[in-house]
């Protein structure tokens, strides 16, 4: 048992330190770590540019597709120093969720199409998984596909589309055998944005940003050469996207920038001289959730061990996401209580309404990606064996 | 023992439960929301009318002196209504202390003014300030006030400020002109979209605007009552987000069953329950300290119940939101504007923390 | 709205407190106090005397029955007020379970022969619900009464039967028609303890007590006189019996009692001079506890006012269990860590080891009477409509 | 970056889980218990003869030099099986202590005898002493040493009690027999049912009974040893309280399904399942902290790891009982025996309270 890094790991490490001192655009930094969305869309493909320019487009796929076929624990090293240093985080869409399905089950002409867009910062994809009625119960799902020739034509809605005000393009589950049981009708398409009958409503958040989206399909027509894999046989790929999204779900990167954050307010003397770090209590509130993150590190590693030896991602990943965010959502609701009354201040630009805004668009985390609800169901079920 | 309301309290619930639903649903309060206003004059001259700016002023000064029950009823009720005028702020707290001002022309004239929904009048503070805060000294032509409030709920709608200032030790009173040269509002919108502003005071008032030189009684009543009727406002909108939390599980079907037949989540409900009924009482307790004498209890059960309130306010609010899922992020519902008018409780009126800390000192001397 | 007790409630509970002062005897009191079982069937039914001898022997009975008749308000001041001043708590199993079926349900023999025996500080009354299979599913209980002329024979085995080891009698849930659905083949009958073929067996439990009992039936002879009500139905006097076991569900004066305890350990200087209560987690967890008490005993007040007003006792006891319950078990918890290592010396005789053993023993306050679980269960049904 | 367990300390745990499921079942194990002596002496020789009472001392003194993994592998399993002889206290603590003393006649043959399972070293404590709870002066013939500890585990089964006492603003430690004249002991059982003692001192004993003058360091190190294990004795305790909850949840039928199906109950024991989790990581820091040079860091990781199993340790304890209904109240299930270790566990080696005000100051300075 040893739970430090190799030599190569941590030169790798400093490796990825230095490339983000230099290369982030500093522009580029200081929006992210201020939550200032104005220019997400640019601010994402640019440093996806960057990263591709280097060779580190794509931590996670292997080298035949143009990625960095580093191991699972250079990817944890990467990902988290990113987050770390206010890096854009990458847009999962394409990278994490729809390229493991085309390079698994999709033909080479769509893996010819579609991966390089992905990781040279070209195409924008968003999801276009749940619906109104399907939500945690996602084989529900309503959005019908009629074949018409050498194309499916789609009508129905989809909720809960991050950032798809943005896409390029987006990756459906649509049924297209309306009689078969819930989860033998549903195919994988993927669509462009720009088809017409594609109307993309934002929906108003809780924080008052505008980050999803419901997209309405009216008589879309897709080529069904745009079909992942066999008609009826989407649910498998679906299944197997969903194991791919959960990769980094710990999110120690992001934690660990947002605690240093709350360390930061927090020890910075208010108008009256004190420190919010001098109160017993609320001192022992940051060193509590700072101490369990440090156990999520070496929980998220030990995972990374197993997963490395079992190949598979397994339930375990259940227990990451269900304490990273509950410790993410803790993190950002002291930041709240160390501003105090400046964090009421919402619409004023400054750290007190950021972390209000940080606090409020951070409810999303155990909700979104598999509720925490819909994780602890995992792991009775594949773990607790109950 | 008695926890029944009489008729008059009843009727003064009712009647603000009528109004908050005929001109205070969804649609009528987003108007309101995002009008460059951020309040409705016509709604607060309503409820002007309706006496309801009159609660907590005596009969002998044209109040309706309803008592702190009432005033907990009609502000539960506003509570529930997501209310964005400032009806604690001006209705409770401001007239609170201006009515316990010594009587003379100017303060009768403002009470008055204030009962009928002319004058919006508007404390700077929701807790008794830090001395120094604001200064108060004492020149040939009136009195110079020099400070800055950094975060003051409905500061830039308000026709007068009522401005708490030290001089000599003690605290006095001043009603300052919004409008007036040296003061300075940069106006913004609060995390529960309320209008507030950050102010900045450097003038010179007139002798006449001085309500009283000594007013640190008054105001420590006024924050006491307003305090109360705070928790009472927390109380109404726990319950609505609690009942629409109960709406949607028993509607939102998944795997074929409503959420609220799944029995991880019926307990979480049933932990929300037990969450409020506490708040309720804490909120009672804190409504009914007002009658009493000793200053120190009155505190300690007024402290105990933001306190207490507060966290069920915190784990009401995010369990709200969690329940709902998705649909507990977007602002369509009801849910995610109580979820920040709860999350703005535990940031007003003196924090969590700092009123646990009270109640721990009242309670065990250390 | 007012919150405050009446003068006359007032004056009631001042004279509650000058008869504990002056007629409790300062040996039971210590042993109450020292939680000292050595003499508890003695020591509850000498109690049980002065408070018969007194006219407060029943707290909860009707006059017609011998009962104070006083108001719930009265019932709650007086069990309070006992309960704060070390006074041992009335048996229940008699008064408050079993006596309120015979007089709802027994006939006038069973009302004279039965009442005066519990009122009067003689018979000690034990429970015979439960079974090993048949917990909180007690409908589910399986030993049998079968008919054999005028006696039933019972057969089975009855479980977490408290302090039964003192018992006269016992009353039982027994199965008088195996083929009916569980919940109507069930008969409610009196049991002499004495009774040839009763066989009891005590269980050592966590705190290394035996405060409860496994009680073995081998052919038992019982005579049908002793059977309330009709065969058959005796689960709606189970049901009632139920009803009537959650009053004082709150425990507020026992609450009150561990945590006047609990602030005097914690207020004692140890051995380096430094007291529990002046660090400030600790403090706070004290007056944190003590807030929510202080809410309850409102609650509590609110949940009287309302029964007095509906007269049946409602699902909101179910509310009072839950935190009632959780409250004493935290205090209970504080006290252990205010004592420190001293609580590890458990077979010493002190203030350590009695707040270990109390931390332990009172682990089953939230299993017992309905557990927490199923008090959640009722609230999410009777209350919330789900 | 290797989670794996080398084949030696495999085979340490293997073993170790083999002595406990032999000689260790439920029964044996209350035979133990209600026995006068409250310990198995044979049993210690044998763990003795299996090597494990020398995996603390380096090979050069006679022990196998387990390393901390191998240590924490054997604790698990012991805690794992609610062993009632003092494994932690001697064979990790008195050990590692006596084996950095200044080799010497006295000091070789205690630790050789240690070893062998022949005598049994019980230190004091379990935390480096505050000054002055144990007084050393020196006299003519030797040391005098006075001064009361009022919980010692073990104490009265020792042959030798091994004693931190300061002298000179210097802590030396001493070799004290158990039955020497002035070595008062009243014993006493732990709530966790081990034999333990308030021990007295006032006593003179002779020059060779001093093992160091200077043994601060050398006691550290055996404090910050102890401590990894038992916090691997707690992991033990909680994987097997989780895992008897987790088969009574299946086995146990409540209307008509059991248990371990109601939704409410499977999401606690999810929870607990994370809580483990965390716990075992943190324990694994602390373990893998024993090799860090930088005795800040080391003693930062220790004390985290302590409050986090600790409070993990409560949580599952506390909920496992609890689903277990009555049964868990009992004691006739292993249940309510790891109740009472990890209850015991918070108390012991520091609080939870201590240790996480150690982590705090460690990581914010305040």
């Amino acid at each position: 048992m040893d739970l430090s890094f190799t030599p190569e790991e941590i030169q790798f490490r400093d490796e990825v330190r230095a490339f983000l001192a230099d290369a982030l655009p500093a522009d580029i930094r200081e929006r992210v770590r201020t939550r200032d969305e104005r220019h997400v869309r640019e601010d994402i493909l640019a440093w996806q540019r960057i990263l591709h320019a280097k060779g580190w487009g794509a931590s996670m796929w292997p080298v035949e597709f143009g990625g960095t076929g580093w191991d699972k624990t250079r990817q944890y090293i990467f990902e988290n120093e990113c987050a770390a240093a206010d890096a854009p985080a990458q847009l999962p869409f394409g990278l994490k969720m729809v390229a493991p399905v085309i390079m698994r089950f999709g033909s080479p002409e769509q893996q010819q199409r579609f991966l390089p867009g992905i990781i040279e910062g070209r195409d924008w994809w968003c999801q276009g998984y749940s619906e109104p009625g399907a939500g945690s119960d996602l084989a529900s799902l309503k959005m019908r596909a009629e074949r018409d020739g050498d194309h499916y034509v789609l009508n129905g809605q989809k909720a809960w589309n991050t950032l798809g005000q943005h896409a390029d393009w987006i990756f459906c589950l649509v049924r297209t055998d309306p009689e078969a049981k819930p989860q033998k009708g549903i195919s994988f398409v993927l669509v462009d944005m720009k088809s017409p009958g594609i109307t993309v409503r934002p929906t108003r958040l809780l924080d008052g940003t505008c980050e999803v989206n419901e997209v309405w399909f009216d008589d879309v027509r897709v080529p069904v050469a745009n079909r992942i894999g066999d008609e009826n046989a989407g649910w498998t790929y679906a299944k197997y996207l969903l194991g791919h999204e959960r990769t980094n779900i710990a999110g120690i990167g992001a934690s660990r920038r947002e605690l240093r954050r709350l360390r930061d307010i927090a020890t910075t003397p208010r108008a009256d001289g004190t420190r919010m770090i001098d109160d017993p209590l609320f001192a022992t509130r940051v060193a509590q959730v700072e101490l369990e993150l440090r156990a999520l590190e070496v929980t998220n590693l030990r995972v990374i061990f197993d997963e490395a030896r079992n190949k598979a991602p397994g339930p375990e990943a259940s227990m990451l996401k269900i304490r990273g965010t509950e410790i993410l959502q803790r993190i950002s609701a002291l930041q709240v209580e160390a501003h105090g009354r400046d964090a009421l201040a919402y619409s004023v630009e400054g750290s007190g309404s950021q972390a209000a805004a940080g606090y409020m668009n951070l409810r999303k985390l155990s909700i979104y990606g598999g509720s925490n609800e819909i994780q602890r169901n995992i792991i009775t079920h594949l773990i607790l064996g109950l | 023992m008695d926890f029944s309301f009489s008729e008059e309290q009843q009727m003064l619930q009712d009647m603000t439960e009528r109004f908050v639903a005929g001109r205070y649903g969804f649609e009528a309060r987003e108007r309101i929301r995002a009008s460059a206003a951020g309040w409705s004059p016509d709604l607060w001259r309503e409820l002007g009318e309706l006496g309801l700016l009159a609660l907590a002023v005596p009969e002998a000064d044209g109040g309706i002196d309803a008592g702190p029950v009432g005033t907990m009823l009609v502000a539960r009720a506003m509570g529930a209504g997501l209310l964005l005028e400032p009806f604690i702020a001006s209705a409770v707290v401001a007239t609170t202390a201006v009515a316990r001002c010594p009587a003379g022309e100017g303060r009768d004239a403002l009470l008055a003014a204030m009962l009928a929904g002319e004058q919006l009048v508007v404390p700077l503070d929701e807790v008794l300030p830090t001395p120094g805060t604001i200064a108060a000294t004492q020149e040939d032509t009136g009195w110079r006030l020099r400070g800055r409030k950094p975060v003051v709920y409905h500061a830039p709608i308000a026709d007068v400020l009522l401005v708490a200032a030290h001089h000599d030790g003690r605290t006095a009173l001043f009603a300052v002109p919004r409008t007036a040269t040296g003061v300075e509002i940069e106006s913004f919108r609060t995390l529960d979209d309320a209008v507030a502003g950050r102010v900045t005071l450097d003038l010179v008032v007139g002798m006449d605007a001085c309500l009283s030189t000594d007013a640190g009684e008054a105001l420590g009543e006024a924050f006491d009552r307003g305090l109360a009727a705070f928790c009472a406002d927390a109380l109404g909108s726990m319950e609505r987000a609690l009942q629409a939390t109960l709406e949607y599980a028993r509607s939102r079907v998944q795997f074929g069953v409503p959420i609220g037949r799944f029995q991880a989540l019926q307990h979480r409900l049933a932990d929300m329950l037990v969450q409020l009924e506490q708040a309720r009482s804490m909120t009672y307790l804190a409504t009914s300290s007002l009658d009493e004498a000793d200053i120190t209890d009155r505190r300690a059960a007024l402290s105990g119940a933001k306190a207490l309130v507060g966290q069920a306010a915190r784990a009401i609010a995010q369990e709200s939101v969690q329940l709902h899922g998705g649909m507990g992020m977007t602002d369509e519902l009801d849910v995610s504007h109580h979820f920040r008018r709860l999350t703005a409780f535990e940031l007003r009126h003196g924090s969590t923390d700092a009123h646990l800390r009270a109640w721990r000192e009242h309670s065990l001397g250390t």
